[in-house]
């Protein structure tokens, strides 16, 4: 099974974790248009990349940021959750 | 036996020509690309030479033909939808799957054996209610049957699962049937190619070429075409097309896994889908046991395998029938699944003139095959939307009309 | 004939014992130690099972695992592995796919129509619309192997967790070099082998010795690597329990499948692998026959001519298929012991016998491309033949793994090409043969460990055989066939050309078509052969067409051992035991059980129901509310931080105060809904629903984690009971219990307090929820039982009632209160219920509410309306819909007879046409009939909302 | 030979839980001793600490696990170097709940940056030479392999319950605390008990 590195809890299995989507910082929804703003909403980023996403450690409720490859399924790095109120550093392709 | 064995018997050489010719190189134009060789791209590829006369097309395909997501799926096949959209939609597929084994002069062993969505809780059991309800309003043979019904029907089955979630009833959908996957397929792809149509194995698309808004060509790993109509029909791999002409759509990727029993003498006639527990179960025409369950949790663009499903789906199989124990998993796979917010596809024209999209298939594109590949091929030929697929268009989340299939999506299946 | 052979140092069965056992209702005797194949093959039965197509019958092959026509039926356990199942006294053994049985099986007659069933020929017939169910019905009795036992029970196995620094997975010679070194560099190592010893196919006993003693070396037998999952994660399967292995690295030693040669009668019973025989001779003292062929095109075919010949077993030939065959040891002593040696040779035809086995073998000269000079034929009696021609490497787990191979022409095998990191190959899989294997162990054991951090590593280099152990082309023609590839799915040379023909010529559609690898041995004696034919008809190298892809199971699992102990994690209340007394009848909500109500005697369910909804209607009633979800938030910008997540504002709530509220997603659709009471400045007290309350209060950490907010987010779900003690005297009733001033004005309509309640710390809210004056009542999970009880007690003398959540939908309907996910979907948003009333647009921010603004201008798709059924007797259930001239214009979401109003109530959600047109709808029920109906105002009962705060308006 | 492994449900004594900026400065101006790093505990005056992340704290008696130090073995806990509190345990039952029971009271001012956490957690102890064969039956975290003298905090899932779990007792007698949700202590008891017994442990059950 999948490792993941939480920054509290260490190395766990997957299974410890919830996922939480894409870490996916939004248009301000007081000036941005409707289009803009239903695309935030509903639209992803489905190609395959280094996603910056959302992970919480299940049995500490413990929420973090993952640089995880979706492609191969390889977790790159791990932050704490307030590297998500800032914008976030450019991620390439796997 | 069948006279038509006889010349097989009767015969020195073996009597039966290539199903797929093989093209060595491209043509520079085509009227129509499809990108895709699976179920759906070859099914539109067949309309659009049988019934639109459009022949100079030519189906792309990086792999080898079926080999996605139509040779992955369980090959369930049903209607029972809970939207209106839904349920048309899936009822002319079932009409259509039903004569396709003589159209294509190839057994698909469709094989009829009666869908049970097996209810554990009343809020489950009133989705299955309202399901049932459309089903008939539209003429769709479903029923919520109670639990005496279900163990009358299964009488094998542990109706309260060991003891965590007794069944109180099920939605029973008598036409739900299975198929053999890649005959399907094979049949569609037959009957293009005998209409002239072109399938490119390992023919890999790099890039699609636009102007002004419409579409021009497509580049290949064997070089550019030069088209004005492009339909990407490649359910797991959309978004890295729609990367491509810079669409963006809801569409995200996971994987769906599913294992296969040794082979047994059939024990199981009707097919068995269980939201609660996360299983759906049919016995094949080779007496093995296809099993699946929910998709894996998050995003990912690998067909894996991984234990934790294995072991879940194992328990809940023996949950509902306890005597499998000694029963033996032969293999797992997985397939890749386009998934959408409201569980239904999205299918037609978009903003790219000249491209059409088959996409957001989630777990249930096989039993749309040959529907979409009629909605599809109407829609390429004409330019505008088939009515079936109207509720499916690729704006419908811009303007917050939803479709709402969740509640029919048990499991997927 | 096979038979046993006098006892010899080293095999496994022990003489002294005897072992009786049934085959197809015959009885027969074999050893301990004796496999349930071993023990047939001694007993001399010419063959032990049928093909799965033709039912022609077959005997050992591989006597590895690595063939499905030895899956035996056993006590009621369809498709037993009987070459490695240990014999057991008094089993039951039937032979699975057959019609009237092994010895008489009628579905041998397919075999004569073969050549009428060619590949894939059920996709050329039995389709006509009007037939094909009959003739299914007929594939359904004659498809599958083995039978399963409908009554066997369940038997929970253990599964475990397991971790190590070094996952030996095969303990033939490198196998073992490779944990001996990796345990010496210090590492802790696992070292699996799915035979009952290790030694594989032959390592030096002092190396077998030395690693099963050695401290940090444990060594599981009888253990299959299933599958290698991510993270050299590896399931290892034994009879009766799987471990989940972690391990740090880990080392395939998993060798080569010998595989077969292609010729007519190939699968006669009697012809077999060299390699079979050699297990049999050595472990179970079975000999092959009394005269044997030996095909030959390898070292080992004379090895194993030499090994028979020692023990007393004529060897009729040994034909060689090669042109330069071997003439140095052991060939030499073959020669020299006067073994008839035909050169450049191959085997044309085996002839049957009249028991059915091997009786000799048509040999002729050969050219490397498969056709032999069939006018010089020649023929060789044996009652064996032992086929020695080349292997397969077990590349199945490095692939798995994630790793890729590719196909050495020098050795005609596959070779590991990429490993993923940790992971390492050694031995025969890794194209070292021979002597060389231990030291190419020895080095993949101190890179594992050296990778699981133990030791320096290696820099030794061991080199690939220079002999070709595998011949490229063991497979001859044969105008008549039967010359078969595939002993699982019974598939000939000229299926697999004919497919290929019909253009399944790639080496994924060739397997689709013709099913070549998809038996239970998952092509392990098959895919490579079909790779060569399938490349002599492309005119390629096997190497350019490539491996389909491997996947688990290595070898099949038991779905027992899959899923273990299956535990089923389930949340109770603290009082779940008094429910249970008070004859609670129990409904699942979410991983939670609640009574759904609580039957008595001489009452039907309908009657209880009933009876609860009067009890608060007209004394009192309570509840057991513990399962909603129960969240503090402290801190400054606790008040702000619900203004985000919530629809409605809070941040001006007195304290001491509550307030209904509505929680959407990002898109608008109501998810969740319950009450916030404002406690003190910076503390707020609130409920989730029972189903949402995890996955909520998991999203509520990660908003707070998000936007760093000075709060902090309790989740006391669990650790705090709550009951709602409702009805017209429950004010009465509370008094003497607690300390906290109940009057109106102390307490109004919406208040919170806390004080002690029965002797406990408590905190009251005073709700609405079921129309009646109420107060929740919530107190520490430790505190439950005392305090529900003295509840219970102290309103006996007014006639309570505990109720269930069937009485309380009853309530709240009378009422019109919605609830989240009965009288909503997966869309609805707030105006569709008209809860607007909920939602504060004005607010600078909340979740959803940029979408409202969008919903809003879309305007409702459906409304959520109150309705009045007009049939007396008839009641539609929830989700029956609701017709509007022979369309669909909703359906009803909640609906039921009222006693309290004498009516049948519900509500709708309908099209927004209908909802505004009001008046009379129509209600189709199960039967098609349509119930009359009416939109009327909600809510149904106290309009006015004067019972639930008796004291007039606070 | 039986396998050497006891599982008991503790009567559960006084435990407390603060969250909150300002609750470990609180705490240690309480007297009490609160762990350096996150995930660890600490141990003084019979009074259990453990720190959960950076700003969570949860409060217990040993007491109530040395009580159990009744049944043969158990004894060794007090010897065990892991753990210096562990000593004073028995004597200190009285007092612990005392102390806690004063912090509880003091924290009704509601200081700032201090948050009550209302703990009603369920509180076994798992202990034996064979420990480590039953944990690997149901949990994904390798004990055998936990650091103890880093006194570490263990938030795992165990048969898909969470549950805190806190390592004691000497090298070849080791020795777990386990707490867990009250809404989850009875499905734990049993399955976990299950594994015990089966595993040939002893196991003595819910006492309400």
């Amino acid at each position: 099974m999948k490792i993941l590195v939480c920054p509290l809890n260490g190395p766990r299995p997957v299974s410890e974790f919830a996922y939480g989507g894409e870490v996916r910082p939004g248009p301000d929804p007081d000036t941005c248009s409707d289009a803009e703003w239903s695309a935030h909403v509903f639209n992803r980023s489905g190609v395959p990349a280094i996603k910056y996403e959302w992970w919480c450690h299940l049995a500490s409720g413990f929420w973090f940021i993952a640089e995880r490859d979706t492609l191969r399924d390889a977790v790159i790095a791990t932050h704490p959750a307030e590297m998500g109120r800032r914008p976030l550093p450019p991620r390439g392709a796997p | 036996m069948p006279h038509r064995l006889l010349r097989f018997g009767l015969s020195r050489k073996h009597p039966e020509p290539r199903m797929f010719t093989r093209h060595e190189n491209l043509k520079p134009a085509y009227d129509v690309v499809i990108i895709g060789a699976g179920g759906h791209g070859l099914a539109c590829a067949y309309y659009l030479a049988r019934d639109h006369g459009i022949r100079n097309v030519a189906v792309l395909e990086r792999g080898y033909l079926g080999g996605g997501n139509t040779g992955r799926n369980t090959t369930i096949i049903r209607s029972n939808y809970l939207t209106p959209e839904g349920v048309k939609f899936y009822d002319e597929s079932v009409r259509l799957w039903q004569d396709l084994a003589v159209d294509f002069d190839l057994n698909l062993f469709y094989s009829t054996r009666g869908h049970f969505t097996l209810a554990h809780t009343d809020s489950a059991m009133r989705t299955m209610r309202w399901r049932a309800e459309v089903n008939k309003h539209f003429g769709v043979r479903s029923e919520a049957v109670d639990a005496a019904f279900v163990k009358r029907a299964i009488p094998m089955m542990d109706m309260q699962c060991a003891g965590h979630a007794p069944i109180v009833g099920a939605l029973f959908h008598e036409p739900g049937a299975i198929a053999r996957h890649d005959a399907v397929a094979w049949g569609y792809g037959r009957g293009a190619d005998r209409r002239g149509v072109e399938i490119h194995q390992q023919c890999e698309v790099t890039g699609i070429r636009t102007r002004g808004g419409r579409v021009e060509g497509v580049d290949t790993t064997r070089g550019p075409i030069a088209t004005q109509r492009v339909l990407c029909a490649v359910a797991g791999f959309t978004p890295r097309l729609l990367d491509m002409v810079g669409l963006h759509t809801p569409i995200s990727i996971h994987p769906l896994q599913a294992m296969v029993s040794e082979p047994l003498k059939p024990w199981l006639d009707p097919i068995i889908v269980s939201g609660s527990l996360h299983v759906y179960v049919s016995q094949t025409a080779r007496g093995e046991l296809v099993m699946g369950a929910s998709l894996d949790p998050y995003e990912l663009h690998s067909t894996r395998s991984t234990l934790e499903f294995a072991e879940g789906l194992a328990s809940h199989m023996i949950d509902l029938f306890p005597f499998l124990g000694e029963v033996k998993v032969n293999r797992q796979w997985a397939g890749l699944a386009d998934m959408t917010p409201d569980f239904a596809p999205i299918m037609g024209t978009t903003p790219l003139e000249g491209f059409f999209l088959d996409a957001g298939w989630g777990t249930w594109g096989f039993k749309a095959t040959p529907v979409c590949g009629k909605t599809m091929s109407h829609t390429v030929a004409t330019g505008r939307n088939h009515a079936l697929i109207e509720g499916f268009a690729i704006d419908r989340f811009e303007h917050y009309r939803l479709t709402g299939e969740k509640g029919a999506a048990s499991v997927g299946h | 004939m096979m038979h046993r052979l006098e006892g010899a140092a080293g095999e496994w069965i022990d003489r002294s014992g005897a072992l009786r056992f049934s085959f197809e209702g015959r009885e027969y005797a074999g050893f301990p130690g004796d496999t349930i194949s071993s023990a047939l093959a001694a007993a001399g039965v010419p063959f032990l099972g049928r093909s799965f197509k033709y039912h022609r019958p077959r005997g050992v092959l591989s006597f590895a695992n690595h063939d499905s026509n030895t899956l035996f039926q056993v006590d009621g356990v369809p498709n037993v592995r009987g070459d490695v199942t240990p014999l057991r006294a008094g089993m039951a053994v039937f032979a699975v796919n057959t019609v009237g049985g092994l010895f008489a099986d009628r579905a041998a007659l397919l075999d004569r129509f073969a050549r009428f069933l060619p590949v894939g020929f059920y996709y050329k017939a039995f389709h006509s619309k009007r037939l094909f169910p009959r003739w299914e019905r007929l594939f359904r009795a004659f498809t599958g192997l083995g039978r399963i036992d409908l009554n066997a029970t369940r038997t929970p196995t253990p599964k475990r967790y397991g971790f190590c620094d070094v996952l030996v997975i095969g303990a033939g010679p490198s196998g073992l070099s490779a944990a001996l070194s990796a345990a010496r560099a210090g590492a802790r190592v696992v070292l699996v082998e799915e035979a009952a010893r290790p030694g594989g196919s032959g390592a030096d006993p002092a190396l077998i010795e030395e690693a099963s003693r050695h401290s940090s070396i444990t060594l599981l037998c009888a253990t299959v690597a299933a599958g290698v999952y991510a993270d050299r994660w590896v399931a290892l399967a034994e009879a009766s329990r799987l471990t989940k292995m972690r391990a740090a690295a880990v080392v395939f030693a998993t060798g080569v499948i010998e595989t077969p040669a292609v010729f007519r009668g190939n699968d006669l019973p009697g012809v077999m692998l060299a390699s079979a025989a050699t297990r049999l001779l050595r472990r179970h003292g079975v000999a092959p026959g009394r005269r044997v062929a030996v095909l030959a095109a390898n070292r080992e075919a004379y090895e194993v001519a030499l090994e028979l010949h020692a023990r007393g077993v004529g060897i009729a030939a040994i034909v060689d298929l090669r042109a330069l065959a071997d003439a140095e040891e052991p060939a030499r002593s073959c020669a020299a012991l006067g073994m008839r040696v035909l050169r450049y040779h191959a085997p044309y035809e085996a002839l049957r016998g009249t028991d059915g086995t091997v009786r000799a073998l048509i040999v002729a000269p050969f050219d490397q491309g498969g056709r032999v000079f069939a006018r010089a034929l020649h023929r060789i009696d044996c009652d064996a033949v032992l086929m020695s021609v080349g292997w397969s490497a077990a590349v199945q787990l490095p692939l798995q793994a994630g790793g890729s191979v590719e196909y050495s022409q020098a050795l005609q095998q596959y070779l590991p090409a990429q490993l993923p990191p940790g992971t390492f190959a050694a031995g025969r899989l890794n194209g070292v043969y021979d002597a060389d294997r231990a030291a190419d162990g020895g080095r993949a054991g101190l890179l594992a460990a050296a990778y699981a951090g133990h030791g320096a590593g290696s820099e030794v280099k061991v080199a690939r055989s220079a002999r070709r152990p595998s011949h490229p082309f063991p497979i001859i023609d044969h105008p008549a066939h039967k010359n078969f590839v595939d002993f699982d799915e019974d598939l000939q040379v000229k299926d697999l050309e004919d497919a290929a023909q019909e253009g399944f010529d790639s080496s994924e559609l060739l397997k689709r078509y013709s099913t070549v690898g998809m038996g239970p041995s998952q092509g392990k004696h098959s895919n490579i052969n079909a790779l060569r034919v399938l490349a002599r008809v492309r005119a390629v190298e096997p190497g350019d067409l490539g491996l389909t892809t491997a996947r688990p199971m290595y070898h099949p699992v038991p779905m027992k051992l899959l899923a273990g102990r299956s535990f089923n994690a389930e949340r109770r209340t603290p009082i779940d035991a008094q429910h249970a007394a008070l004859g609670a009848v129990w409904m699942p909500a979410g991983n939670w059980r609640r009574p759904e109500y609580y039957a008595r005697d001489g009452e039907s369910r309908a009657q209880s129901i009933e009876a609860e909804v009067q009890a608060v209607r007209a004394a009192v009633g309570i509840i057991d509310v513990g399962t909603l979800g129960k969240i503090e938030v402290h801190g400054p910008q606790a008040g702000e931080f619900l203004e985000r997540v919530y629809a409605g504002r809070y941040s001006d709530l007195k304290v001491g105060m509550s307030r209904y509220g509505l929680m959407l997603d990002e898109a608008g659709v109501i998810i969740d809904d319950g009450v916030i009471a404002r406690l003190a400045e910076d503390a707020y007290y609130f409920s989730t629903t029972t189903g949402g309350s995890a996955t909520v209060f998991r999203e509520l950490l990660r908003l707070n984690a998000l936007w760093g907010l000075d709060c902090a987010l309790v989740n006391v779900t669990g650790h705090r009971a709550a009951f709602n003690y409702a009805g017209p005297w429950c004010r009465e009733l509370l008094r003497p219990l607690t300390d906290i001033d109940l009057g109106d004005a102390a307490f109004p309509f919406l208040g919170v307090r806390e004080g002690h309640l029965a002797g406990a710390p408590a905190r009251l809210l005073r709700v609405g929820f079921v129309g009646e004056l109420g107060y929740e009542i919530h107190v520490a999970a430790g505190d439950a039982k005392a305090v529900w009880q003295a509840l219970l007690e102290a309103g006996r003398p007014r006639g309570l009632r505990p109720f269930g959540v069937e009485a309380q939908r009853v309530l709240r309907l009378e009422k019109g209160h919605f609830i989240v996910g009965q009288d909503t979907d997966g869309l609805t948003d707030p105006y569709e219920v008209n809860a607007m009333w909920a939602v504060n647009l004005q607010k600078p921010f909340f979740v959803g509410q940029r979408s409202l603004k969008i919903l809003k201008q879309r305007g409702p798709r459906q409304l959520l309306v109150g309705i009045e059924i007009l049939d007396p007797v008839r009641l539609p259930k929830e989700c029956h819909l609701v017709i509007d001239r022979g369309d669909i214009a909703g359906r009803v979401t909640s609906v039921a007879r009222s006693l309290t109003l004498n009516k049948s109530i519900g509500l709708a959600l309908v099209t927004p046409r209908r909802a505004r047109a009001a008046g009379d709808l129509s209600i189709r029920i199960e039967d098609g009939q349509l119930l009359p109906a009416r939109i009327v105002p909600t809510p149904f009962y106290d309009p006015k909302n004067l019972r639930q705060r008796p004291g007039g308006a606070a | 030979m039986s396998t050497e492994v006891s599982f008991k449900r503790l009567t559960a004594g006084t435990r407390l839980g603060f969250k909150g900026a300002g609750a470990g400065a609180w705490l240690a101006a309480q007297g009490v001793g609160v762990p350096a790093a996150s995930n660890t505990w600490s141990s003084a005056a019979g009074v259990l600490t453990a720190r959960l992340g950076s700003a969570e704290y949860f409060l217990a008696e040993h007491a109530a696990d040395a009580g159990a130090a009744t049944d043969p073995g158990a004894g060794s806990d007090s010897g065990a170097g892991s753990d210096p509190g562990a000593g004073s345990d028995s004597g200190a039952a009285g007092t612990a709940a005392g102390f806690l029971r004063r912090i509880a009271a003091n924290a009704r001012a509601r200081p700032a940056g201090v948050y009550p956490v209302l703990r009603e957690d369920w509180d076994f102890v798992l202990e034996g030479r064979d420990v480590h064969s039953v944990l690997a039956q149901v949990c994904n975290v390798n004990f055998a392999d936990v650091q103890s003298n880093i006194q570490p905090v263990i938030m795992t899932l165990m048969i898909g319950v969470a549950v805190l779990v806190v390592p004691r007792g000497a090298a070849g007698r080791p020795r777990y605390r386990i707490w867990c949700d009250p809404s989850y202590g009875p499905y734990l008891s049993d399955a976990l008990g299950t594994v015990v017994v089966e595993s040939g442990g002893m196991y003595r059950g819910a006492t309400e």
